[in-house]
C-alpha cells in the first residue's frame, strides 16, 4: 500500500517542478500603437519556426488592428496570406477578430515562406508589413511530447521496477481474479465429461495485443489439456493466429512430455470472413458439444451469437475481452468474464511467475497514478471553474498540459 | 427418418426451382437481359437467408449447406482482396517498376532516394517478401521453426505501436476527460443554487449530480482494477461501488444496443418481403 | 373508395398482429407464474413476428433530435458554403440498414449546403455500398453536382489504421488516384488539398474495426479535425466519453439516423419528401423493444416463482 | 540461436517503434511496419487457404462424416477464388477495380456473401432477446442493478418512456425515462467505460512491455524462464 502510492506522489512532484516553469513562460506583448483615423492594419506579425517538430510547422503572433481594441470595433476578421518560394501569395486562412496567433500545419522543410496579414474592415482590407523569409526547421526531438514520454517512463519504469524486485524474490501479493479460479475446474469437467475444449482467441489478427493475451492464456490451458489428454478444438480466423496457436499448442504438449499427443489438426483456420468464421464455429459447437468454452481476445458483434449458442449446448463458459462494446454480452452469457484489464493481467496471473506477477504490481502503480491525478484535477476543476482560483486554475492547466493528447 | 429428408429436400427443392422461374419472370418485366441468371441469384439469396434463419430452430443440412459455403467462398474472397489491394496495390509499387507496368498501377519507389545505385524503398521493401516467405517454409518440418521469426516482427510491430497509442488514447486523455468540476459549468454560489433546485434533465443540480457520478464512478472503477491489494475495509467498499457502477454500465450498454440489432432483423425481413416476395413496395 | 380499402386493411393487420404479440405475451405471462420455463424458440418466434408485422404494415412514431445527434447537424449547417468534408464508409453490408441512412442523410445535407465531399472507405465491403448511395441519393438528387468538383469517390485501401496514419500526412501516398484510376492531382476537389488537415470536417460512419473510434484516435485527435461520427448502437456509448471534445456529436444507430432525418425534413423544404428509411425502422423497433423487456419481466417473475418453491420445500 | 533471434527481433522492433514516435525524422516509421504487417499477412493467406484446402480435402478422402459439405466448401472456394484473381467479367483487364460492379466477384459477393453475411448477423436480434430472458433476473444486488439499468434504457430508446412518464412536470424532467436514460449513458455508463479503458490502457502498455522485454513468449512455442 504504503509502496503503491508513496511512488506516484514522489513522481508527480517531481515532475511538477519543471512544468512550472514551462507554465510561467508568456509572451511579450509589444505595445499598441497609437490611434490613426480608418481601419488599422494589424502590427508586429512575427514568424518563427515551430519547435520540436519534424520542420512541418510554423508559428505566427501578431498584435491586433488598434480598431480591434474595442469589442464591435470597425475590424470584422483577418485574412492570413502566404507566399511560398517567393511564389504569388495566397490566402491560407481567415481568422475572427481578436485573434492574435495561428499555427502554419502545412509547411514543408527545404521551402521558404514569407506572410501578410489583412485586417477586414466592412468593405476594405489593409495589409501588415511581410515577415522575414523563414525556412521551417527539423529537430531531432519532439520537446512537445515530453509530457508523453515521462508519462511512458514512469509506468514502464514502475513495471520494470516490480518485475526485477519480483525476480530478486519478493513475494507479491495478487488478489484472486474470478473466471481464473474457474479455468483449471472447467477443463477436468470437459475431461470427465469426455468431450472437448473450444478455445476462440477473438477474430483479430496477431497485429491486436488482445490476441496475444488470449494465445497467452492458451499456453496455460493447453498445459493443463496435455496433463489430462482432453481433447482441445482452435478454430481461427487468421492464419498468422493459427501458426502461432499451433505452436503454443506443441510447445505446451512437449513439455509435458507427450509430443506426439499433439497434432496440427487441433488448430485450423476457418476463414477471415467475420461471419463466415462465427457460422463455422456455430456449427462446431452445436456438432462437437464442447462441455467448455474459451472466449478470450478480440470480439466484435459476434460475441453474443458464439456465447448463446455455447450456452444452448450447456457449456461451461469463460469469457474475456478488452472490447468495452462486448463486454455486457459476455457478462449476460458466459459464466466467467474477464473484464478488460483482467484479461491482460491474466497471462501473468496464471503463468505463476513472480516476474510476470511484478508486472501487474507495476500496473497498479499507474492506477494510483491515475486515482492521486484525478482526485487531484477534480478538485482543481471544481476550485477553478466555481469561485476562479487563480491557483487552482494553474493547478488545472497544468494537469490538462500533462494529460492531453500530443500533436 | 430417412423418407422425412428426402421429402423435405424434394420440396426444397421444388420451391427453389418455383421461385427461380417466377423471379425470373418478374424480372424479364424490367430491362434487365440477363432475367435468368437474375432469377437464380435473388433466389440463392434467399434461399440462404432462409437456411441460416434454419439454425434458430436446430442444426440440419441446409444450414451446413450454407455455412460451408461461406466459409470457401468467403476464404477466397479475403485472399483476392488482400492479393489485389495489398500485393497488387501496395508492395509492387514499392519494389518493382517492371511489375508495376504489368499490373497497370503507378509505380511510387524511389521516393526515398538511392543508397549505392539502389533505390532505398525497393530494397527495404524486400524484407516483408523475406519474412512473408519465411512464414510459409511453417509447411517444412525441418525448417518450421524460422516461421518464428516473422512472428516475432509482428508481435514487436505490435507492442511497440500499442504501447504509445493506448497510453496515449486510453490512459492519458481518458484520465484528463475525468477532471469535471464538481459544482457544474457556471456555479453561482450557495444562496442560487438552494433557491433554484430543480430537477430539470438540463438543469444545474442534474449536471452537478452527473459529474459526480463520474467521478466517483472513474475512481471506484478504478479501485476494482487493483490486484496487489485485498478488496477489504474501505478499499473493498470502493471496489464494491466500483462494481456498481461497471453493472450500470454493461446493462446500459446492453440495453441501448438491442436497437441495432433488431435493425439487422429488419434489413433481413425487408429483403424477403420485398425483393424476393415483392410483397410490399 | 380503393384507396380507403387499402387503408382499412393495413389497420386490420396491425391490429390482428398486435392481439397475436399481446395475447401471446399475456399467455406466457400466465404460465409464468406458474413457474415454466418458456423455451428460446418461442422467444425467437416472437422477435420475428414483432419484426415482420411492422414492415408489412407500417406504423411510425414522432422524433425529435437530441442535442448530441443535433452536433454534427449544426456543424454542417454552420461550415462556410465550399468548406471540404470527407465522409468514410467503414461498414459492410450486414451493418448497412442500421447506418447507411445515416451515411445517405448527412450526405444529403452537406450537398445540400453546397459543401464538397470526399468518400471513401476503410472497408472493402464499403465500396459497393458508397456506390450504392451515390447511385441512390446523390446523382438522382443532386443532378447539378459535378463529380471531381462537388464530390469524389476515392474508394477503399487495404490497410485499416495504417490508411488513416498515412492520409493524415498525405492522402497522395495511399490515394493516389481515385477509385476509376483519375489521378487526384487533375480533380478541382483535391486542389490545395494534401492531407486530412486541410479537410475543414470528417465524418466517419461505421460500427467495426476499423472505425470512427480509429478516426478520431489516428486522425481527428493528431491532426485537430472537427470529426462528426455516425455509429451502430452497439458502438455508440463507447464513443461517449468523446462527446464533445473530440468529436462535435454522435449518431447512434436507427434512432439517431431518425433524429436526423426528422431534423432535415423539418429544416428543408426540399427533404420534405424524401425518404425517411430511419423513421420508417422505428416501428419495429419499438415492438420488439416491447417484446424484450415483457421477456424480462417474464423471466423475472418465473424465477421469484421458483425460488419461493424452492423455499417452502 | 532459434531462441534469441525471434525475442531480439520483438526486442529491437518493439523499442524502435515506441522511440520513433519522439523522434520527428523517423515518427512516421510506423507506417512502414504496418505495411510490412499487412503483406506477410496475405502471405499468411496462402498457409490459410492451404490448410483450409487441407482438411476438406482430406476429408472427402476419407469418406469422413459430412464429405459432402467439404465438396461445398472446396468449389466455393476455387469459384471466387478464379473470380478474383482472374477478374471475370470486370470491364477494363487488369487495371479493373477488383470489386467492379457486374464482375463475377462482386456478384457472388452481393448475392452469396451478402446475404449469408447479414443473415448471421441479424441471428443477434433473437440472440440479444434470449440473452435477456435469461440472464436479467434479480438474483442478487449486482444483477439487480444490471436489469434496472437495461430496463431503463430500454424504456428510453422507445416512445413508451415518454408515454408512461410524460406528465412528470418540467422541473423534474430528469425523471422522465427518455431523459433518465440518456442522463445515466452520460453518466454512469461514461464513468464505467472510463475506468475500463484507463485499466484496459495500463494492461496493454504492460503487456507490451512484458512482450518486447522476453518475459511473456507463449506465442513462440516457448515458456518463460
Amino acid at each position: 500500500m504504503k509502496n503503491i502510492f508513496s511512488i506516484p506522489i514522489l513522481v508527480c512532484l517531481v515532475i511538477s517542478i519543471p512544468f512550472s516553469i514551462f507554465a510561467q513562460e508568456k509572451q511579450s506583448d509589444s505595445l499598441i500603437e497609437t490611434s490613426k483615423v480608418i481601419a488599422e492594419p494589424a502590427t508586429s506579425l512575427i514568424v518563427s519556426d515551430y519547435k520540436y517538430d519534424n520542420g512541418n510547422s510554423l508559428k505566427l503572433n501578431w498584435v491586433p488592428s488598434i480598431d480591434d481594441q474595442l469589442p464591435a470595433g470597425k475590424v470584422t476578421g483577418y485574412e492570413l496570406f502566404r507566399s511560398v518560394n517567393g511564389g504569388g501569395f495566397e490566402r491560407i486562412a481567415e481568422f475572427p477578430p481578436q485573434k492574435n496567433s495561428f499555427q502554419d500545419d502545412k509547411v514543408e522543410i527545404g521551402s521558404s515562406y514569407v506572410y501578410y496579414i489583412d485586417a477586414l474592415s466592412k468593405d476594405t482590407a489593409t495589409s501588415s508589413a511581410k515577415t522575414e523569409l523563414i525556412n521551417p526547421e527539423r529537430e531531432w526531438f519532439n520537446a512537445g511530447k515530453i509530457p508523453l514520454l515521462i508519462m511512458a517512463l514512469i509506468i514502464a519504469g514502475s513495471i520494470f521496477y516490480f518485475i526485477e524486485t519480483a525476480r530478486r524474490g519478493k513475494t507479491l501479493f495478487v488478489r484472486k481474479i474470478a473466471g481464473l479460479e474457474a479455468i483449471d475446474d472447467a477443463i477436468g469437467r470437459a475431461t470427465e465429461m469426455g468431450r472437448p475444449i473450444l478455445f476462440i482467441p477473438g477474430i483479430q489478427d496477431m497485429d491486436d495485443v488482445q490476441t496475444l493475451a488470449g494465445l497467452t492464456i492458451l499456453g496455460r490451458v493447453s498445459k493443463v489439456i496435455a496433463d489430462y489428454d482432453t481433447r482441445i478444438f482452435m478454430p481461427v480466423s487468421r492464419s498468422l493466429v493459427m501458426t502461432a496457436g499451433r505452436e503454443t499448442i506443441k510447445a505446451a504438449y512437449q513439455s509435458a512430455g507427450r509430443p506426439d499427443a499433439y497434432s496440427d489438426d487441433m488448430v485450423n483456420y476457418i476463414t477471415d470472413e467475420q461471419f463466415g468464421y462465427v457460422a463455422a464455429v456455430d456449427g462446431i459447437m452445436v456438432r462437437e458439444k464442447p462441455a467448455t468454452v474459451f472466449l478470450l481476445g478480440a470480439f466484435f458483434a459476434e460475441s453474443l451469437i458464439l456465447a448463446e449458442t455455447g450456452n444452448s449446448i450447456g457449456a461451461i463458459q469463460i469469457a474475456g475481452t478488452a472490447r468495452p462494446a462486448q463486454l455486457p454480452f459476455f457478462i449476460a452469457a458466459c459464466d466467467f468474464t474477464l473484464i478488460g484489464e483482467e484479461l491482460f493481467a491474466a497471462s501473468a496471473y496464471l503463468s505463476g511467475e513472480p516476474k510476470q506477477m511484478g508486472s501487474l504490481k507495476g500496473q497498479d502503480v499507474g492506477k494510483a497514478i491515475a486515482l492521486i491525478v484525478i482526485l487531484i484535477g477534480v478538485i482543481a476543476a471544481t476550485f477553478s471553474t466555481a469561485w476562479d482560483i487563480a491557483f487552482m486554475t494553474s493547478i488545472y492547466d497544468f494537469f490538462t498540459t500533462i494529460f492531453s493528447v500530443s500533436k | 427418418m430417412k423418407k422425412t429428408a428426402i421429402i423435405v429436400t424434394a420440396v426444397v427443392m421444388g420451391l427453389f426451382i418455383l421461385s427461380w422461374v417466377l423471379k425470373a419472370n418478374a424480372v424479364s418485366a424490367t430491362a434487365e437481359s440477363n432475367y435468368i441468371l437474375r432469377g437464380f441469384l435473388v433466389t440463392i439469396a434467399a434461399f440462404l437467408t432462409l437456411s441460416v434463419l434454419s439454425f434458430l430452430y436446430k442444426d440440419n443440412p441446409f444450414y451446413k449447406f450454407a455455412e460451408h459455403l461461406f466459409v470457401g467462398v468467403s476464404a477466397a474472397f479475403w485472399m483476392c482482396l488482400g492479393f489485389w489491394s495489398t500485393i497488387v496495390g501496395n508492395l509492387i509499387p514499392r519494389v518493382s517498376e517492371g511489375l508495376s507496368n504489368t499490373f497497370k498501377v503507378p509505380y511510387i519507389g524511389g521516393d526515398w532516394g538511392n543508397v549505392l545505385g539502389l533505390d532505398i524503398m525497393n530494397v527495404v521493401f524486400v524484407f516483408p517478401i523475406i519474412f512473408g516467405i519465411m512464414l510459409i517454409m511453417r509447411l517444412s518440418s525441418n525448417y518450421g521453426w524460422i516461421s518464428r521469426w516473422p512472428l516475432a516482427l509482428i508481435v514487436g510491430t505490435t507492442a511497440g505501436l500499442n504501447f504509445v497509442r493506448y497510453l496515449q488514447s486510453d490512459f492519458i486523455q481518458q484520465v484528463s476527460s475525468t477532471f469535471v468540476p464538481l459544482l457544474g459549468n457556471n456555479w453561482t454560489g450557495f444562496g442560487d443554487f438552494f433557491s433554484n433546485l430543480s430537477l430539470d434533465a438540463s438543469g444545474q443540480l442534474v449536471l452537478m449530480l452527473a459529474n459526480w457520478v463520474i467521478f466517483i464512478g472513474v475512481f471506484c472503477g478504478l479501485i476494482y482494477f487493483f490486484f496487489s491489494k485485498e478488496h477489504t475495509g474501505a478499499f473493498g467498499k470502493a471496489s464494491r461501488v466500483g462494481i456498481w457502477i461497471l453493472m450500470i454500465t454493461f446493462g446500459a450498454s446492453f440495453g441501448y444496443t438491442v436497437m441495432g440489432r433488431i435493425s439487422l432483423l429488419v434489413g433481413r425481413i425487408t429483403f424477403l418481403f420485398k425483393d424476393w416476395l415483392e410483397i410490399i413496395s | 373508395m380503393n384507396n380507403f380499402l387499402l387503408i382499412s386493411l393495413s389497420d386490420i393487420g396491425v391490429i390482428i398482429s398486435l392481439i397475436v404479440i399481446f395475447g401471446g405475451l399475456l399467455w406466457l405471462f400466465v404460465r409464468s407464474i406458474k413457474a415454466k420455463e418458456v423455451d428460446r424458440r418461442i422467444i425467437f418466434i416472437f422477435i420475428f413476428v414483432a419484426v415482420a408485422a411492422p414492415i408489412l404494415f407500417p406504423i411510425t412514431f414522432q422524433e425529435s433530435a437530441t442535442e448530441v445527434v443535433k452536433g454534427v447537424y449544426n456543424k454542417i449547417e454552420n461550415l462556410p458554403a465550399g468548406s471540404r468534408i470527407l465522409i468514410s464508409f467503414d461498414f459492410d453490408p450486414a451493418m448497412a440498414p442500421e447506418v447507411q441512412p445515416m451515411a445517405n442523410a448527412i450526405s444529403a445535407h452537406a450537398l445540400e449546403k453546397g459543401h464538397k465531399i470526399i468518400f471513401m472507405s476503410l472497408w472493402a465491403t464499403g465500396q459497393a455500398l458508397l456506390s450504392q448511395t451515390l447511385e441512390t441519393v446523390i446523382i438522382p438528387q443532386f443532378p447539378e453536382k459535378e463529380e471531381f468538383v462537388d464530390y469524389v469517390n476515392i474508394g477503399y485501401k487495404a490497410g485499416n489504421e495504417g490508411v488513416l496514419n498515412v492520409i493524415v500526412a498525405d492522402f497522395r501516398q495511399m490515394f493516389p488516384t481515385d477509385v476509376n484510376s483519375v489521378p487526384l492531382d487533375s480533380m478541382p476537389i483535391f486542389y490545395n488539398l494534401k492531407s486530412c488537415k486541410d479537410l475543414d470536417m470528417i465524418v466517419s460512419i461505421g460500427g467495426g474495426k476499423p472505425g470512427p473510434k480509429e478516426w478520431v484516435l489516428f486522425v481527428g485527435d493528431p491532426g485537430n479535425i472537427p470529426m462528426g461520427v455516425g455509429v451502430a448502437a452497439v458502438v455508440a456509448p463507447q464513443l461517449y466519453p468523446y462527446y464533445p471534445k473530440q468529436v462535435v456529436g454522435i449518431l447512434g444507430g436507427v434512432k439517431g439516423a431518425a433524429e436526423y432525418e426528422s431534423e432535415l425534413v423539418k429544416n428543408y423544404q426540399k427533404f420534405e419528401d424524401m425518404e425517411t428509411p430511419g423513421l420508417r425502422m422505428m416501428g419495429p423497433q419499438t415492438l420488439a423493444h416491447i417484446v424484450i423487456m415483457s421477456f424480462i419481466i417474464i423471466g423475472n417473475v418465473i424465477f421469484f416463482r421458483s425460488r419461493r418453491k424452492d423455499g417452502t420445500k | 540461436m532459434k531462441r534469441e533471434i525471434p525475442l531480439f527481433i520483438t526486442f529491437f522492433v518493439g523499442t524502435l517503434l515506441i522511440i520513433a514516435v519522439f523522434i520527428p525524422p523517423i515518427e512516421n516509421i510506423e507506417k512502414t511496419f504496418t505495411l510490412f504487417f499487412d503483406i506477410i499477412a496475405v502471405f499468411a493467406f496462402f498457409l490459410g487457404g492451404g490448410n483450409l484446402i487441407r482438411v476438406h480435402v482430406h476429408k472427402l478422402v476419407n469418406g469422413k462424416k459430412d464429405w459432402v459439405y467439404s465438396l461445398v466448401t472446396l468449389g466455393g472456394f476455387a469459384l471466387m477464388l478464379i473470380a478474383g484473381l482472374f477478374k471475370i467479367g470486370n470491364d477494363g483487364g487488369i487495371a479493373a477495380s477488383v470489386t467492379a460492379e457486374g464482375s463475377w466477384f462482386q456478384e457472388i459477393f452481393n448475392y452469396v456473401i451478402n446475404p449469408l453475411q447479414s443473415t448471421m448477423y441479424a441471428l443477434l436480434a433473437f440472440f440479444v432477446a434470449s440473452a435477456s430472458y435469461r440472464a436479467f433476473r434479480a438474483k442478487n444486488k449486482e444483477a439487480t442493478i444490471l436489469l434496472i439499468a437495461a430496463f431503463i434504457i430500454l424504456l428510453g430508446r422507445t416512445p413508451f418512456g415518454m408515454m408512461l412518464t410524460g406528465w412528470i412536470p418540467d422541473s423534474f424532467s430528469i425523471f422522465q425515462i427518455p431523459n433518465l436514460a440518456i442522463w445515466i449513458m452520460n453518466s454512469a455508463n461514461l464513468a464505467g467505460q472510463r475506468a475500463i479503458m484507463i485499466g484496459i490502457g495500463l494492461g496493454v502498455v504492460s503487456m507490451s512491455l512484458r512482450l518486447i522485454l522476453g518475459v511473456e513468449r507463449t506465442y513462440l512455442g516457448e515458456e518463460g524462464k
